[in-house]
């Protein structure tokens, strides 16, 4: 595990709708002992607005973050978004770009000094900490607890630039769920787009194609959709009422952070993981969770076993 | 006649008859289209190649030599080439000892199927190679001359 | 030495870009060059005339030919100058075709490299010496590495013609990627009905000798005089006395072994007979799920036998076997389409490969020739087929065409609606390639008679929805997204190169190409030779193939083998390694380095010199750069040679 | 005149032809489009010239009398407004293909660092895109369009401005082609053309960035303050609005960094090279 702290990129939407995400990053890492030190004053890595309109532009704003993070000596940097971790990744390699590199420097005004390596704080999870030694800390398994895993367009792909897991298929959150206790279904559809910043300028995007994922989600019958994305938990649950409406259905189906949920399997206080942020009503979900009893750390390791 | 002056550099290609030369013919074939400055010489195997030819050539005034072989485990004399491979990289490693800019030789492998492959290869060579000085004629010899006032 | 030039403009092919009058004009001044000109086609009848009336008016010894590649015509004009009485190996040729006028356009350096070209072939000329080859006595047997259909079709012609064959077949029984075939296109007529007869013609012919279960260990020795050793793998069942009754089968308590010859549909039993018609029809425990093996106790095979033959303590053994030559057919395998994620990486069940698909439609497959999804059993109504999966996508390292899979996906549509008549097929393909003789006519039935809905575009992504699969796709030519709600769909895998194709091309000292298919002689001129002589190629080991032509290429690897054996003696490559008495100096280096043992330690009036055995030596050249003392020299490309080459580059 | 004894051949409108219907009902208010699917739909490409799609907005719009009566063909006093095609490279019109504007395709390579003859039309990254039912063109047509040259036809799409950039696309093309970076490039030459694109696509991009330069970060309620008044959308996503704010989640206040200026500058420079950039061509 890093005993050195990892420079934290909250992303600006953790400021403000998906706070809940944020806080509840904190608390897990916290927990199993995975210091985060904030990047100074940083700033919007430019989202999709800023790729859309220029590569250099783009670049030279995410770009900032990263020299924000060598002035505390911190090279290896952890965000929860996987849009921020993608225009960070991005940045550092358009800034080997014999075209784009020297255009975002002089955009900026100043220059990129170290390779940094940047990951989601999933990827962080899954590979310094590992699903067995999480699966060693849970005290509340979140057993009877049915839930899709949905990791979004951006976390895995492109493949050669975000280097994690499978493209396609993904797993690294659904064997974290499992060590948390829960029962993890196969979810064909985890990678497929949410209909993402579309939601305001064409929010038909959005109902219908959070709409697919909500109805599979809701026909493989999931008691919870888990997510690692702050404008995918947007859609799927500040914007469920929509899609309900578009789409004649009813869904109901709460979307929880995935660190919200892994917070709940380590005991963490739920008001430290801020569910009540949440749209859709947690509580059925969160009834679930509460029947089942603390367990033993051996019997943990077992369900572990079981589910893998 | 030689070398087209400022246009082309002098550089000899040893291939191995069955991959790299058949490569190198299936270029042709392929009408992929390479820069003249090269000269092939045929040889058997690239383990036929001693390394004594390749320092001869750079020092006759050669610009660059490029060798070329099977891939390795792929050798038409089952493991030519993997002698081929210790005594060119010694080679590379000698050539400064020389005096020789030990960018002035590389050795690759080409299947006899890859013509692309062998277009690419002589061309980033070629480039490699006039991006270096030109390399003094035979005549031009420094060490010659002298040599030739000691004799 | 008196030598002559003779440069070809080869038509335009090299006269257009390289000014050919100009080379000859100037190999005029070469050393030792007396005679020099140009003509049209060299290696036409008049150019050759054209040699031999040049030798013979200017008392010509030596001839250089500055043309095509010497891979291409060589032999062709060594033939031309030994008609005229010079010693064939007394010819050099200068590659100004490949080498020079098909790869630039500037004719004024073309010109100039053609005649560096030249001056070259012509100082290692002058260092060439006459040379005479060998004749040695060659084994007329014949190998033959694969019993599919290709294998099946060279075995069959060798042993008709009077050769003694020897097969060796990986599996337990031949018949290969055929035999798990149900029709094939485009006659719709049944495999087995038409293998069949072939394999049992195998097992009967008294020349042929079949190894199955068996691999090629090594192969030593040269063309004429191979030594093959094979591996006989372990099969538990002693085959001399197995009668392939079928007890065994019957009564074996391990029903969930992996079915390899039905490609895992269905289960089949841990010691098994792959299918009714095996040649031969043995029986092999599959050690994996034995219960003898897993548990240590069962025998019940062992028991009920009524020959004895099970033997769970057999042993390899190896088996030598001596032969002239060596055919290759090998076959193929299918892609693993589980490189494809967004078809589910085998997640689910009804996602099937064409080939499960084939075993599915079989009347002697796992369902009875009833079409069933894997996942319930319940009867498909709409199949979705997805073309060139494995094929033509770069992204996987498969950017070639696989050939065949257009046309048996459109025989499997076809028996798909006579199957099930009230089934709708949906084909995705990106182009239909169908250029045999009634391939066409065939794709159009499927569309026309059988109404496959054939859509051009390929399918993003496969995901199951209730018991249904939604494929998603385009149909770029109504330009529009397209999803079908399938109950089935089949991959059309398309092929790749044999499972370690690669390590028996190594052992046979013979090419391979990125992809790991053999590389043929010339890609026109010599498709079932290689460049190693006494091996030769049929069938998909080459490159994907369908049937026809694996069985043409069957045929004319024999029509080789027959050709190369009719002679009871052969000539070697004089082009081989020479020593040097007096300079060698015994240390041996030369015989550690030799990959063919082809040379020994002798003793030379009681001190130690290498010795070369002209038979064994291919001519590599590895001694000759090894040896310390400069003693031993391959014969033609000698040190000197090489050197006079780079000086004559060196000093224009 | 009762638009719908007009023949479905005669109306042409162009590419941009939903945002011209915008702007003219902005301008006037009695106002009525036509649309023969009888709601608002994008007009797709090989639509145009052959029949008649415009957005049916509201039946109690009147029409601006004489707009444009001259070029439209149809009687003054018209009820009706007929938009006006942009013929070139769409439609059923005969493509010339010695017109390929190769400049184009090599800028397009330039600058996305990908070879577009590695295309072959396999329409993979349009099977896959989620985007694909609010296109004009198809993603595999653009691909085509930008092989042939056609950069009026490509760069008035309005699918530059529906891309999702989820790379979909990207991921799964089998001859491994940056397709999402290809529509960001077109993306940026359409924006350095001054071309409208899709008016809220772009609003909300401004809107975007523009908190992202006055504070260093997003700011979402000015994001959508700055949307709904660029777009005259007052009422988008208000349904939202009982659900978020008991939540407090939305910070009324923006998060002002410290740098401001170091971000502001960064935009500013950016401005100043594109004004180069454009002067420069």
């Amino acid at each position: 595990m890093a005993s050195s702290p990892l420079a934290y990129y909250p992303g600006c939407s953790g400021l403000g709708t998906s706070m809940e995400y944020d806080r509840s990053t904190r608390a897990v890492c916290e927990a199993l002992g995975i210091p985060l030190k904030d990047i100074p004053d940083w700033s919007c890595c430019g989202s999709t607005p800023a790729h859309t309109v220029d590569h250099a532009l783009s670049t030279a704003l995410s770009a900032r973050n990263l020299i924000q993070a060598e002035t505390i000596g911190l090279s290896d940097i952890a965000t929860p978004c996987p849009s921020c971790l993608k225009n960070l990744k991005t940045a550092m390699a358009r800034w080997q770009d014999p075209k784009i590199g020297p255009a975002a420097e002089k955009l900026l005004g100043k220059s990129l000094q170290e390779r940094h390596r940047v990951r989601s704080v999933l990827q962080v999870l899954y590979e310094e900490l590992g699903p067995e030694a999480l699966a060693a800390k849970v005290s509340r398994p979140l057993a009877g607890l049915k839930v899709v895993p949905y990791y979004g367009c951006l976390m895995t792909r492109p493949k050669d630039l975000m280097d994690f897991d499978d493209e396609e298929y993904p797993v690294s959150m659904d064997r974290l769920l499992e060590a948390a206790g829960a029962e993890v279904l196969p979810f064909p559809l985890k990678v497929e787009c949410c209909g993402a910043s579309m939601g305001i300028p064409l929010n038909k995007a959005v109902t219908r194609l959070s709409g697919k994922i909500l109805e599979l989600a809701a026909s493989l019958g999931a008691d919870a959709v888990a997510v690692a994305c702050p404008l995918c938990q947007m859609n799927l649950d500040l914007r469920q009422g929509q899609v309900e409406k578009a789409n004649h259905a009813i869904y109901k189906l709460p979307v929880f952070y995935y660190t919200q949920l892994l917070g709940l399997a380590l005991g963490l206080p739920e008001r430290d993981l801020g569910l009540s942020k949440l749209n859709v009503n947690p509580e059925p979900a969160l009834a679930l969770i509460r029947q089942s009893r603390p367990k033993p750390a051996a019997e943990t390791a077992a369900t572990t076993e079981d589910a893998a | 006649m030689s070398v087209l002056e400022g246009k082309e550099r002098r550089i000899i290609g040893f291939l191995c008859n069955w991959c790299s030369y058949g490569g190198a013919d299936t270029a042709g074939v392929g009408r992929f289209s390479q820069p003249t400055d090269l000269r092939i010489i045929r040889v058997p195997c690239s383990g036929r190649i001693n390394p004594l030819f390749i320092i001869k050539a750079l020092l006759s005034g050669a610009d660059g030599v490029l060798v070329s072989g099977c891939h390795p485990r792929d050798c038409h004399y089952a493991e030519g080439n993997f002698y081929a491979r210790r005594r060119l990289e010694m080679c590379k490693q000698l050539l400064p000892a020389v005096g020789i800019d030990p960018l002035r030789f590389e050795y690759t492998w080409v299947s006899a199927s890859e013509g692309q492959r062998w277009q690419q290869v002589v061309t980033d060579f070629t480039a490699q190679i006039h991006q270096l000085p030109p390399a003094l004629r035979f005549s031009e010899s420094p060490d010659l001359e002298l040599l030739r006032q000691c004799g | 030495m008196r030598i002559g030039v003779f440069v070809c403009h080869c038509g335009s092919n090299i006269a257009a870009t390289v000014d050919s009058a100009a080379v000859a004009a100037a190999a005029r001044d070469f050393d030792e060059v007396v005679f020099s000109t140009d003509t049209m086609y060299t290696c036409s009848e008049p150019g050759q005339t054209g040699i031999i009336e040049a030798i013979k008016t200017h008392a010509l010894d030596g001839v250089v030919v500055a043309a095509c590649s010497p891979r291409m015509h060589e032999p062709t004009f060594r033939r031309a100058v030994e008609r005229a009485g010079v010693n064939r190996y007394m010819v050099e040729m200068a590659n100004i075709r490949e080498h020079v006028s098909w790869i630039g356009k500037d004719k004024e350096a073309n010109t100039n490299k053609a005649t560096e070209l030249v001056r070259m072939a012509v100082e290692k000329l002058r260092l060439n010496r006459p040379l005479f080859p060998k004749t040695f006595k060659a084994t007329r047997r014949v190998l033959v590495i694969g019993g599919g259909v290709a294998g099946i079709q060279t075995a069959l012609d060798c042993a008709e013609a009077g050769l003694e064959v020897v097969m060796v077949e990986r599996e337990s029984t031949i018949g290969g990627k055929m035999a798990k075939l149900d029709k094939t296109f485009p006659t719709v007529d049944c495999s087995s009905c038409i293998l069949g007869p072939k394999m049992v013609d195998v097992a009967q012919h008294p020349n042929i000798t079949l190894y199955a279960s068996a691999e090629v260990e090594a192969v030593s020795g040269f063309v004429g005089n191979f030594e093959v050793t094979i591996r006989k793998k372990v099969t538990c069942v002693d085959w001399e006395k197995c009668t392939g009754c079928g007890l065994c089968t019957e009564k074996c308590p391990s029903k969930k072994a992996y079915n390899r010859f039905d490609e895992g549909v269905g289960p089949t039993t841990a010691i098994n007979i792959p299918f009714p018609q095996a040649i031969p029809k043995k029986a092999v425990i599959d050690k994996e799920f034995c219960r003898y093996f897993t548990t240590g106790k069962c025998g019940v095979c062992a028991k009920i036998c009524p020959t004895g033959a099970i033997n769970y303590e057999q042993q390899e053994e190896l088996a030598q076997e001596k032969v002239g030559a060596i055919v290759a057919a090998t076959g193929y395998d299918l892609f693993d389409w589980r490189a494809y994620g967004e078809y589910g990486a085998g997640r689910y069940p009804d996602v099937i490969s064409s080939l499960q698909y084939e075993r599915m439609l079989s009347a002697s497959g796992p369902t009875g020739g009833h079409i069933k999804r894997p996942s319930d059993g319940k009867e498909p109504k709409t199949v979705v087929f997805i073309q060139c999966v494995g094929s033509r996508d770069a992204s996987i390292g498969r950017p070639y065409c696989s050939g065949f899979c257009c046309m048996y996906t459109a025989k499997q549509a076809i028996l798909t609606k006579d199957h099930i008549p009230d089934s709708q097929s949906y084909v995705f393909y990106m182009d239909i390639r169908a250029p045999g003789k009634a391939y066409d006519e065939f794709t159009r039935r499927a569309m026309e008679e059988y109404g496959a809905q054939y859509v051009r575009g390929r399918v993003a992504l496969i995901y199951p929805k209730g018991d249904k699969l939604v494929v998603r796709g385009t149909d770029t030519l109504m330009s529009s997204q397209v999803e079908v709600e399938a109950d089935l769909v089949v991959l059309a895998a398309g092929a790749e190169a044999a499972r370690n194709a690669s390590g028996l091309a190594e052992k046979l000292h013979i090419s391979y190409d990125t992809y790991g298919f053999f590389v043929e002689g010339h890609p026109k001129l010599r498709p079932v030779e290689t460049n190693t002589a006494g091996v030769f190629l049929a069938g998909a080991c080459q490159g994907p193939k369908d049937i026809p032509s694996s069985v043409a290429q069957g045929s004319a690897a024999a029509a080789k083998v027959l050709g190369l054996l009719s002679k009871d003696v052969l000539e070697s490559d004089p082009q081989i390694a020479q020593v040097t008495l007096q300079r060698c100096i015994g240390c041996g280096k030369c015989i550690r380095v030799c990959p063919f043992q082809a040379i020994r330690e002798t003793d030379f009036r009681g001190q130690r010199k290498a010795e070369v055995i002209e038979a064994v030596c291919q001519g590599c050249g590895l001694c000759n750069a090894t040896c310390p003392q400069g003693a031993i020299q391959l014969s033609h490309f000698t040190d000197n040679q090489v050197l006079a080459e780079v000086e004559a580059l060196c000093r224009c | 005149m009762n638009l719908t004894e007009l023949p479905r051949h005669s109306i042409l409108y162009d590419a941009t032809g939903i945002l011209k219907a915008r702007l003219l009902l902005k301008i006037s208010k009695d106002l009525r489009v036509f649309s023969n699917t009888a709601r608002l739909r994008v007009p797709r490409h090989g639509d145009a010239g052959r029949s008649v799609i415009c957005a049916d907005v509201a039946k109690r719009h009147g029409v601006s009398p004489d707009y444009r009566k001259g070029q439209s063909g149809f009687p003054a006093r018209s009820r009706y407004f007929v938009l006006h095609c942009n013929p070139g490279g769409s439609g059923m019109d005969r493509v010339n293909l010695a017109s390929s504007d190769r400049d184009f395709i090599r800028q397009v390579e330039e600058e996305s660092g990908q070879t577009i003859s590695r295309c072959y039309q396999c329409g993979n990254c349009t099977a896959g895109c989620p985007m694909g039912f609010a296109y004009d063109l198809p993603v595999h047509r653009i691909m085509r369009m930008i092989q042939t040259g056609q950069k009026e036809a490509v760069l008035s799409s309005k699918s530059l401005w529906y891309c999702a950039t989820c790379e979909a696309c990207t991921a799964r093309c089998p001859n491994q082609i940056d397709v999402a970076t290809i529509m960001d490039v077109c993306r940026h030459m359409a924006r350095r053309e001054n071309r409208l694109g899709v008016w809220s696509v772009r609003v909300f991009t401004r809107s975007f960035l523009e908190t992202v330069k006055y504070f260093g970060r997003t700011h979402e309620l000015g994001t959508m303050a700055g949307f709904m008044l660029g777009t005259g959308r007052l009422l988008t996503d208000t349904d939202l609005v009982p659900k978020i704010l008991p939540k407090k989640k939305l910070a009324l206040k923006p998060h002002t960094i410290k740098a401001r200026e170091e971000v502001s500058g960064i935009f500013k420079r950016f401005r100043e090279s594109q004004k180069e950039g454009n002067h420069g061509k």
